[in-house]
């Protein structure tokens, strides 16, 4: 089973690095940005083939690692 | 020798680097605004540490598009020496300058300290002050110093003989424990194929000065001011 | 303006009686703002309404003093038209919630009220207590910090150049994270934070204004509990590259006139830098809020007042300067904006979407600051160690290796190595030593910066502890031959409404006092931190010190690596005090006795013997005496110079006393052996005891008539244990 | 429009960040783990209404710097 984790800042939390990146875009010429907002995106290749197990696994894995979740939320898709 | 120094917002160790060309060159470093667009007559190029645009996105990403990398680059192919040192060695990576990139250390994590270098050639303008195959020691500072390219340009950097130094232990054995970032061969910096760009991790300019805990990083800047004057 | 429709006065962290006493004041009930904004003033960690009655006491004067505490650092001559400015703060609790950008936006603050002042900053340094290490939230506490610490530091560029760190399980739920920046200025050209200038231009500079660390002042300011680990607020996020060029950009505004006075936006954001800017200089101010640049739509007056964003600053510039100003901040990218402007009326006007919200009197609310002199309960002397219970512990070198490979004691490398310590290539002495010592840049001159305190001596005696701390700084200072200047502090402590609490609090007051009037050694900024506490209980007294001293000809400094062949000589008395000491708590497993007695006189007569004997260029090689003793200290410097050394022991009752007692006033210099009679001789002329105990030699460190451990067993016990801490899962 | 870019280590290329994700999961009892990727999600808020000018915007962008091309692949997706 792989897992695809997305963690991204939470609402309101200031992302200095979305916003060096609009800014960057912007003196490349790029018009129309309003904003640009950086996260992460993990994949995992787990042996755990029951989909429940997995998601619970990963749940777990986000909140004890891969997230720190008083600035950031995840996300997790499950995929064969 | 006419050297210049190029500031980007967040480069931190342009002073210190101008400071050491001063002393080797004994005539004031010009320094560079990174929103220029043309550069005088330079016999020298130094693009210098620090974080440039905090090194968000990807380490020296931005900087390698800001409007004066298009002259260095232009500069550096019409042959004009540049020197690349640790965040400049990402951005000129990032810019097409040299090969390969610099990724996470692989322990993840800043490291600032000073290591054992081998001298992998003399023949440069760069280098001829050292001995080929010496053991010099130089202090790096960085967090993205894991040199990595795909196996074909390694083979390629190896064999034109365009590794300028590599990590090595006191006594000049390039293995794992002298590996401070991962870096792929232990390589510590590369040159382009004609060996007028430098790009290295380590500080030359912070071990000029005995006071400072050594001169190793001296012989660096008497050699570009004997090759290049 | 519209009254607070329902006053729930608690929730901004006023007491009813606060309350009352803005109301009375104001002669009206005060509006939401008005509530948020003294709220936050009143609080104890703006406010210092606790502790106010007793920082007066510290000794703030001496003619070195350029600018003594409250400014928004301390500024001491050093010579030649220059001056440095330095304070410490704390970043406690968003450190515990949040370790990386708890302790990454601490370094930015401590960065920002040294620039304000005109300095380029040139050092960091940082305190660190943590919990016990087998506690199981520890090893993530240590590696969010530190990796927040250098994050920000190393990315702005200052080097961050010494610190110390300490664990202990009265940090358990309260970790102390204390950083300190020092920073170089023109000493006649200084920026001050009082406004001035009917009709001059109140200007914003910096990142713009978010949703963030809304109420950290009074969260800082209250216990901690279950429902403030719920109700977090959101965690302010730093951004050292902003940081970075509002420090490059201050400075390039700062060389020109256009500046009449400055202030960061630190606790209490726009609140805390706009009221203090007005009462300063006893004016009023008229901002409108409408113009401070947001992050976010639809900010509140109450959000944008109370914000706790990272990099802003607040500045009055002359009119005239406005567009020149302007212009700089835009050649860095930051956001400028003029949102008001300095009155005449004396009062704080605040105006939002045509409303004005706010209308304070600003002399009439300092005036009406609560103070409180809170009750106080003397900390019970401790019963003195009685020697004979010390007799038959184990051999000494077991006892030695289990020191010197204690978490306080081993290496702290695995957290210095993550600090660039060598950025402007002024380091001279790095971290590991004494004192970090940083060049003047491109002068002769050095400042030596060094931060301590022993938690506890602080325990068991705050008095003690107190001048103890202040004693160790001063030593370590002039253990690289540096004159110490002044000094700057932390006090953290716990809920200062527990009257032993508050004892504690001013007993080490009292402590700091008598050592430096004894030591000619004032203090010209710092910070005050309580309610480090959780469900009741509360910290170890941490008065924490950070000192700088003044080398006059960096050639003629010491370092703590001897030379082979060189004599080892111990100057001041070893009685053998072993209350309170490691060893007592390492290899007996006991906390007891009273902390080792600070004779103040005698502190100064050895450190000016000490200092003149190094500025004289006769002694290249010195370490001060602090926790573990003689034996720990040797072993220091037998690892930093690469050498064994064979050592003997001054007679004390039973061997361990005089091996790791913790007699204060000490040093270890190693000297060539033809100096050795002449230092000797100058000692005994100046009072001072001396004596020679050994000789820097071979591989192996020796006690004679006890052991000998190769100086590898010594390092890789020293070395291991943070790597291997950190390395477990 | 919005655009959610993902960037990805081509396969080959070595990913410290994803070895040390690994790595640390084992550690703290997560079994089964054969590999972690680490790699970047970045949200634009775009002013360009047009899906087709959209698109060739963002390529461009990803071309020139949201994505180094030697090492990273891209991804993207458009939405609403
Ligand atoms: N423990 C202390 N000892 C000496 N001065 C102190 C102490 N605590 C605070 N001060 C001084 O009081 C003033 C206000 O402190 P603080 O609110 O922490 O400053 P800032 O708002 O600039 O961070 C500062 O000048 C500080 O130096
Ligand atoms: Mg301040």
């Amino acid at each position: 089973m792989k897992a695809k984790v997305h963690i991204t800042l939470k609402p309101g939390v200031l992302d200095p690095q979305g916003k060096a990146i609009a800014h960057a875009l912007a003196a490349l010429g790029f018009g129309g940005i309003a904003e640009a907002r950086q996260g992460k995106y993990i994949e995992i290749d787990l042996a755990e083939a029951d989909r429940a197990r997995a998601q619970a696994a990963v749940e777990a894995m986000c909140k004890q690692l891969l997230a720190n979740t008083v600035i950031e939320n995840y996300s997790i898709e499950l995929a064969e | 020798m006419k050297a210049a120094v190029i500031v980007f917002p967040g480069s931190n160790c342009d002073r210190d680097v101008k400071v050491a060309l001063d002393a080797a060159t004994g005539r004031p470093t010009s320094m560079i605004w990174h929103k220029e667009t043309e550069l005088p007559a330079l016999d020298l190029i130094v693009l210098p540490g620090g974080f440039s645009y905090g090194d968000y996105l990807r380490a020296g990403a931005i900087a390698a598009r800001s409007p004066v990398m298009r002259a260095v680059v232009a500069k550096a192919q019409s042959g004009t020496a540049v020197l690349a040192i640790c965040n400049g060695f990402q951005v000129a990576t990032e810019a097409g300058l040299l090969p390969g990139t610099l990724m996470r250390n692989r322990n993840q994590k800043f490291v600032c300290k000073d290591v054992h270098l081998k001298v992998e050639t003399s023949q440069t303008a760069f280098t001829a002050r050292y001995a080929a195959g010496q053991v010099i020691r130089l202090p790096i500072a960085h967090a993205d110093g894991n040199y990595f390219a795909d196996p074909e340009t390694l083979a390629e950097i190896e064999a034109e003989g365009r590794v300028a130094f590599r990590y090595v232990t006191p006594d000049g054995a390039p293995d794992d424990d002298a590996n401070p970032n991962g870096s792929a061969a232990n390589i510590a910096g590369v040159f382009n194929r004609e060996k007028t760009v430098l790009g290295l991790m380590p500080h030359p300019e912070r071990l000029t000065e005995p006071a400072l805990g050594g001169i190793d990083g001296r012989a660096m800047f008497d050699s570009l001011v004997a090759a290049l004057s | 303006m519209t009254a607070a429709a329902a006053i729930d006065f608690a929730s901004h962290g006023l007491s009813r009686e606060e309350y009352e006493r803005l109301k009375a004041t104001l002669g009206r009930e005060p509006t939401l703002v008005e509530i948020g904004v003294i709220g936050a003033l009143w609080s104890e960690h703006c406010s210092y309404k606790s502790s106010k009655k007793w920082l007066r006491r510290l000794p703030s004067q001496a003619p070195w003093v350029i600018c003594g505490p409250g400014e928004n650092a301390g500024v001491v001559d050093i010579g030649d038209g220059q001056a440095a400015v330095f304070k410490m703060e704390s970043h406690n609790h968003p450190s515990f919630i949040e370790p990386y950008q708890g302790a990454a936006t601490g370094v930015g603050g401590i960065l920002r009220d040294v620039f304000t002042m005109g300095a380029r900053p040139i050092a960091n340094m940082n305190a660190l207590r943590f919990g016990d290490p087998a506690h199981p939230r520890t090893r993530h506490l240590v590696a969010g910090v530190v990796a927040g610490i250098g994050g920000y530091g190393n990315c702005v560029g200052v080097p961050t150049v010494g610190g110390e760190c300490g664990f202990d399980p009265g940090y358990n739920e309260n970790i102390l994270v204390n950083a300190m920046t020092v920073g170089l200025a023109d000493a006649a050209r200084i920026f001050y934070s009082a406004a001035a200038g009917i009709g001059n231009a109140v200007v914003y500079v910096g990142s713009k204004t978010g949703r963030d660390g809304i109420h950290g002042a009074t969260m800082a300011s209250a216990e901690f509990d279950e429902a403030t680990e719920e109700k977090r607020p959101t965690v302010q996020v730093g951004d050292p590259f902003t940081e970075k060029l509002l420090i490059e950009a201050c400075l390039e505004l700062m060389a020109s006139d256009a500046i009449v006075a400055i202030q960061d936006m630190g606790a209490a954001g726009l609140t805390s830098s706009v009221f203090e800017m007005a009462a300063k200089g006893e004016v009023g101010i008229d901002l409108d809020l409408d113009r401070v640049p947001t992050r976010e739509p639809g900010m509140s007056a109450y959000e944008i007042m109370l914000s706790e964003s990272q990099e802003r600053m607040l500045m009055v510039l002359r009119p005239e300067r406005a567009d020149a100003a302007a212009a700089i901040f835009a050649k860095w990218d930051l956001d400028f904006a003029v949102i008001g402007e300095v009155t005449g009326s004396g009062h704080l006007v605040l105006r939002h979407k045509g409303e004005t919200v706010a209308d304070l009197p600003v002399a009439a609310l300092s005036a009406e600051t609560p103070e409180y002199d809170r009750p106080i309960r003397a900390t019970p002397p401790q019963a003195p160690l009685d020697a004979a219970s010390l007799a038959g512990g184990e051999p000494l070198d077991k006892s030695l290796l289990r020191l010197i490979s204690a978490p306080e004691l081993a290496s702290k490398r695995w957290i210095w190595e993550q600090y660039d310590h060598m950025v402007m290539a002024d380091t001279i002495q790095r971290p590991g030593g004494d004192a970090a010592v940083v060049r003047v840049h491109g002068s002769g001159k050095a400042l030596a910066i060094s931060v301590d305190c022993t938690p506890r001596y602080c325990a068991a005696d705050p008095e003690m502890g107190g001048a103890q701390a202040l004693a160790e700084v001063w030593r370590n200072l002039t253990a690289t031959g540096a004159k110490p200047l002044a000094f700057t502090d932390c006090l953290n402590f716990g809920n200062p409404e527990r009257p032993e609490i508050m004892g504690a609090f001013a007993a080490a007051i009292e402590g700091l006092r008598r050592a430096a009037l004894a030591l000619d050694f004032p203090v010209v900024s710092g910070n005050v931190s309580l309610y480090n506490e959780t469900q009741g209980r509360g910290i170890p007294p941490t008065p924490e010190i950070g000192g700088i001293g003044l080398i006059a000809d960096w050639r003629r400094m010491a370092i703590i690596a001897p030379e082979l062949g060189h004599i080892l000589v111990v100057v001041g008395e070893t009685r053998g005090h072993l209350g309170q000491s490691l060893y007592l708590a390492k290899c007996l497993g006991r906390a007891e006795g009273p902390p080792p007695p600070v004779d103040l006189a005698a502190e100064r007569r050895h450190g000016d013997f000490v200092r003149a004997e190094i500025a004289a260029g006769r002694l290249r090689s010195c370490h001060d005496l602090s926790d573990g003793g003689i034996l720990v200290g040797v072993a220091e410097m037998c690892l930093a110079g690469r050498t064994g050394a064979k050592v003997r022991l001054p007679a004390t009752e039973i061997p361990a006393m005089a091996a790791f007692g913790e007699d204060q006033g000490r040093y270890l210099a190693a000297l060539d052996r033809a100096e050795v009679t002449g230092f000797l001789a100058r000692a005994k002329a100046a009072e001072v005891p001396a004596a020679e105990i050994g000789k820097f030699d071979g591989s192996d460190l020796t006690l004679e008539g006890f052991f000998s451990i190769s100086l590898d067993a010594i390092r890789t016990a020293h070395e291991g244990w943070f790597p291997g801490y950190m390395a477990a899962p």
